[in-house]
């Protein structure tokens, strides 16, 4: 609890009793959803497919309207608002013409930047993101997954202190997600960034938030908030540890109400 | 002092009926009346508005259009004719053998589908008893004599100056039914020079430098059709060589033929033509015929 | 309600342009035989109405004709040339050359071939009308998604099902757009091919009433021309609408 | 290699054409002042090359400066309809009306008020021109993917930005098909239009030769009219392939 | 070992030496893969983002020519061949002009089968997959899970043998996927499929499958054939089970190779 006040108390991201539906299909997403991400802090969303994951980061993001409720960044409503977030999409959306390197800049061409700046900062990050021999690649040349770390280093690099993750992870075998992870995990740690994150995995949850909100089946309302408390930095075998194992078990439960 | 500029405006290609304009412009007799003068070609007929509006100083039409055009109040004025009498023709291939209007009976005529050719065909049948209802009319529109002659009609209205002449060279025997001799009325002028009411009102200087000099032209061309074919030939060099030859040649001497001066026109034929248009109600009212023309701006030799 | 302004604007549009026509003819003082005020015009219209109509009836009958076929063609020249890379190339020229021959130059030919009935036009105004439809379509045919190809190679299905279920319904929209374009151009195309040589049409009523400097009774015939035009389109329009819905979703509320 | 097929295959098709013509002009036996022979025409093309070179030139001058400007019309105008519904509503209806005005018919005015210098044809062609550019463009701006559109949103970005960045590449494949087919009327509207008045052009040229019986003058000034036709849109193909090679990548290797 | 000699003898797809490299990016992708599928055998797929899963699938599939190497079901050589399997795409294809149900049930138009008998038969299974409320929806009206959901059944209606699944559960929370994964169980409890999955989930492809194939960085080639002896009907727990505990250590191992 108190744990809780603290994060309210310097929350950067407040979302106040959100509600969404459809007109088109006539279906009501959110109800009454509220929640709150700290500064410096990795919040994450699990909930059963279809409840209102992505319509939730759309809204934050803008890109749809709620019928009521409030979304604060900073105690400023951003209702409506765009470009106040990092936003990454659950299908990555690549420009064809485009690429992949010039794919990666696209938020630092809409600040004006110079191409080659900004080329010449993104060729760093590209070999992070084990992309450097495809720079040059078309989107269609990519892999999946490739795509989807692409779409990630795209949106960090749109440089906003709140960044919204839809499965940011999905596409990735064990080995370069916990390589990408670690480098998240990194910049975490050194800028003061705030984190809200969806996911289906509940291991990668776990391993990688402060807090975890549970959705409910459609229309879906806040069933759980779950802190994490293990203690940073974790490593990867954590996920034998009792603790993890408890939370674990508690999510899979509140999931299958 | 500098050139005036001036326009003419064709009524149709370059042709025969125009050498004199082309003479009197590659002679330099424009020049030496300080006109700087300017030949255009349109091809969808004569746009009388065109000149009524002072846009072109000058234009080749004909009785029949400046007529229909002062009766809509569109102020024409004609200055001279260019043929003293309509060379235009009734023509078929010799083998259907059409030698009076009678023969016009169950044959199909090849028109361009104006109202006034139909009231022309009914009135000279109707003349000689023939019956007007037994011709079959078809419109050719834009295409040409020969191609339709003898396939989808059987007589054709020409000009015998071009397309008969045409027919002579090709060596296709024509029967030939000319208009001025069916009937006085039909030998109204074509083609005419026009301008507008305006200039010829406060313009006056500039219509008589342009007649005379034009006037000189046609005299030249009446006098050597060879050379001012030539002439034409050089300034509409696409044209057929050997029908303007031919052709210049038929025609020299039907500019003046038995008038006293190359372009004078009579009261009578105007008068003639514009009371027969409106009995036959081709025109909603009557104009006045003197207003029509004028022969006040042909040289005084 | 949409729809309704949709389809009322134009009317609007409509009379604000005759009252700039109005405005002009007033202010400019042209006279009346170069640009006549509209109510003359509609007073004509009113007057000949019977006249014009009659013309009307063939001029429609010429271009609604010729465009269906028109269609006909365009689709069928697109797919083969969409099935076959050799027909491709060896009919692109020929489409070209079909759309840069000055007919009314070769209407001889047309004539000789056609003869004077209401044939030659209908072929005039199918040559006009297909090519848009053609060219159009077959873009679409070429910016068809992969995704749904492979999806559907990977099924199996054979080239006549892929080319029915999913190039087909992609390239509607370019296909529409070809014909709006050749539903603008059908009635104006069969007012000019009238000029080959007819005793009816709009075409004949134009000439005739030019040259006997009828001037009003020319601007009542282009009148009736645009109108026809823009039902024509209008039509075209909403059939575009109901056959492909799909294309006009305001996908998500992305465009809020 | 590729390439180079689809460059020669034209040609070939254009000698098999002639083949065609000369056949049936054998065959046939059709009087040579209607249909001339094809070396006929081609001894004639060269006999009198100056003089069609002069009137090409004149001709060409025309529909290229009038192509230039109808893109840029045809782009602009499409701009504006996309960015205001109102301005879209209000500029359609003009856009049809443009394209049913029979322009020959309405000479009188053309020439009063633009007179009888280049002016007027240009301002022919670009309205044959611009008009399927337009309409394809617009087309296009509609059927922009949302994903990119949503994509830039979310980050921010402005009307512009999102216009410059996707609407505009992304409709690049419709502006194409409209430049191609206003392409392949340039010439042959230039022609037309000279109809109106003038000393110089292929359409003069056509018109005299027709007139006065010179048949395998005309049908030369046609072969050149069409070769300009399909140099034009040769060009214009080129032009499409190099700005959007994206367009034309053999997307993975579905199709194989 | 003898487990697989039985396993070969009555292998149903069975993959010689493949190799393939794409032109256009002129990379090497597949070197040397061989593989079989016995009947009634679910076999995993794992290795690092982009080293040729899907690349892979494809060439089963006939999307893509292999420069060498055979491909045979039942024997009879494939390569090239369309249609001899369904196939399951790692981004979800969906026709926007198609409600979702007409969207399941293209492969029984394909068959000729009328719209009515399918949409009929597709209704049930809808049911089972979560989507009968959004039958008559259109794709973009759909959740990433939902359409991925709707693509898995769609191939499943394809009624082939062999089945090539691409990350078919990647998009769909814990309890969506434990419920289709059990739906597909009890399917191949049933009928005579073989089944090549690709996932990035070592739980779910020791929980699922009969075999695992690693795969290496590309070029890739097979680094290891690994048997999952675990007794079917496994229950979700066994993930806690020493023996696959010792089974995911040991993939793990080998991706990070
Ligand atoms: N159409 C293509 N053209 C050129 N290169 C391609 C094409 N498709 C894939 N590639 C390359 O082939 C390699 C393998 O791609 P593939 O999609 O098979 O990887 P994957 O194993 O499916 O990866 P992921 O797990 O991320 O989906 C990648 O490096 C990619 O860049
Ligand atoms: N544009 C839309 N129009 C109508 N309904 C929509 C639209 N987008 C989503 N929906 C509906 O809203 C609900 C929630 O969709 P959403 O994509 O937010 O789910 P989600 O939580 O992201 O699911 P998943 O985990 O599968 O991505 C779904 O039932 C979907 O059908
Ligand atoms: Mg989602
Ligand atoms: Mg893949």
């Amino acid at each position: 609890m108190n744990l809780q006040k603290r994060l309210r108390s310097s929350s950067r991201l407040i979302i106040k009793n959100l509600s969404k539906s459809y007109k088109d299909s006539n279906l009501k997403v959110l109800h009454n959803i509220s929640l709150t991400v700290g500064e410096k802090e990795v919040v994450g969303v699990i909930g059963p497919s279809g409840c209102g994951k992505s319509t939730l980061l759309d809204c934050i993001a803008g890109l749809t309207v709620p019928e009521n409720g409030d979304i604060l960044i900073d105690n400023k409503s951003i209702v409506k608002k765009r470009g106040q977030v990092a936003y990454m999409f659950q299908d990555d959306v690549m420009f064809p013409w485009r690429s992949v390197l010039d794919n990666v800049i696209i938020p630092l061409e809409l600040k004006n930047i110079k191409k080659d700046t900004a080329r010449k900062e993104a060729k760093t990050l590209l070999k992070t993101f084990g992309l450097e021999k495809f720079a040059s690649f078309y989107p269609f040349m990519l892999s999946g997954g490739m795509r989807e770390r692409a779409s990630l280093l795209r949106t960090y690099l749109c440089k906003k202190d709140v960044m919204l993750l839809d499965e940011p992870f999905s596409k990735l075998d064990a080995l370069t997600r916990s390589q990408i992870q670690e480098w998240f995990l990194h910049i975490l740690s050194q800028q003061q960034k705030s984190v809200l994150f969806v996911t289906h995995d509940v291991d990668e949850a776990i391993y990688l938030s402060d807090r975890i909100y549970v959705l409910s089946q459609r229309p879906s309302k806040v069933i759980a908030e779950v802190p994490i408390t293990i203690k940073k930095p974790r490593s990867i075998d954590i996920s034998l540890s009792k603790e993890f194992i408890s939370k674990k078990k508690q999510i899979l439960d509140l999931l299958k109400q | 002092e500098q050139k005036q500029k001036v326009t003419v405006q064709l009524d149709w290609i370059p042709n025969t009926n125009h050498t004199g304009l082309y003479v009197a412009h590659e002679k330099g007799y424009y020049e030496e009346e300080h006109l700087d003068v300017q030949i255009i070609q349109p091809v969808e007929g004569d746009a009388g508005q065109i000149v009524a509006s002072g846009k072109a100083d000058f234009a080749i039409s004909s009785q029949e259009a400046v007529t229909l055009a002062r009766a809509k109040d569109i102020p024409l004025v004609s200055l001279a004719t260019i043929l003293q009498h309509n060379t235009s023709a009734f023509a078929s291939l010799k083998e259907v053998n059409i030698k009076t209007v009678k023969d016009f009976e169950g044959k199909r005529y090849g028109g361009w589908g104006s109202p006034i050719e139909k009231a022309v065909i009914q009135a000279v049948m109707d003349d000689t008893g023939a019956d007007y209802e037994k011709v079959k009319h078809i419109t050719i529109g834009s295409t040409d004599f020969f191609t339709t002659i003898g396939r989808e009609s059987d007589f054709q209205w020409i000009f015998y100056g071009w397309d008969g002449i045409e027919a002579k060279r090709r060596g296709k025997e024509l029967n030939l039914i000319m208009l001025k001799d069916l009937d006085p009325v039909l030998d109204y002028y074509t083609p005419v020079i026009i301008t507008n009411q305006k200039h010829i009102e406060s313009e006056k200087e500039l219509v008589k430098k342009f007649m005379r000099a034009t006037a000189k032209g046609y005299a030249f061309a009446q006098k050597h059709p060879d050379e001012s074919a030539d002439i034409l030939l050089k300034n509409a060099p696409e044209l057929n060589r050997d029908l303007v030859k031919q052709s210049q040649n038929w025609i020299s001497k039907r500019y003046k033929d038995d008038a006293e001066q190359w372009g004078i026109q009579k009261n009578e034929v105007w008068k003639r033509y514009s009371d027969w248009l409106f009995e036959h109600k081709q025109i909603e009212k009557n104009i006045d015929s003197k207003k029509a023309f004028t022969n006040e701006f042909l040289p005084t030799q | 309600m949409k729809n309704l302004s949709t389809y009322m604007l134009p009317v609007v549009v409509l009379l604000f342009l005759l009252l700039l026509w109005k405005a002009g003819v007033e202010i400019s003082g042209i006279e009346k035989w170069i640009l006549p005020a509209p109510e003359v015009v509609f007073q004509t219209l009113w007057k000949s109405r019977n006249l014009i109509f009659s013309h009307s009836i063939q001029t429609i009958l010429e271009s609604v004709l010729g465009l269906g076929i028109a269609v006909l063609l365009g689709v069928g020249v697109a797919v083969l040339m969409e099935w076959s890379d050799f027909l491709r190339k060896l009919l692109k020229p020929f489409l070209i050359v079909s759309q840069t021959l000055p007919f009314i130059v070769l209407s001889p030919l047309l004539i000789i071939w056609l003869g004077y009935g209401i044939l030659p036009k209908i072929v005039i105004v199918v040559l006009a009308c297909f090519f848009p439809i053609c060219i159009n379509l077959f873009d679409g045919f070429r910016s068809v998604d992969t995704g749904m190809t492979r999806l559907l190679q990977s099924m199996g299905a054979n080239k006549l099902q892929i080319f029915r279920h999913v190039t087909l319904p992609s390239s509607m929209p370019f296909f529409f757009s070809g014909l709006r374009l050749a539903g603008t151009y059908a009635i104006g195309v069969a007012v000019v091919s009238e000029w080959l040589g007819a005793e009816k049409g709009l075409g004949i009523l134009l000439i005739r009433s030019a040259k006997s400097y009828q001037t009003e009774t020319v601007f009542a015939a282009i009148i009736v021309i645009t109108l026809l035009s823009l039902l024509l389109v209008g039509v075209i329009e909403l059939i575009a609408r109901r056959s492909i819905p799909w294309h006009y979703f305001n996908k998500g509320e992305a465009t809020v």
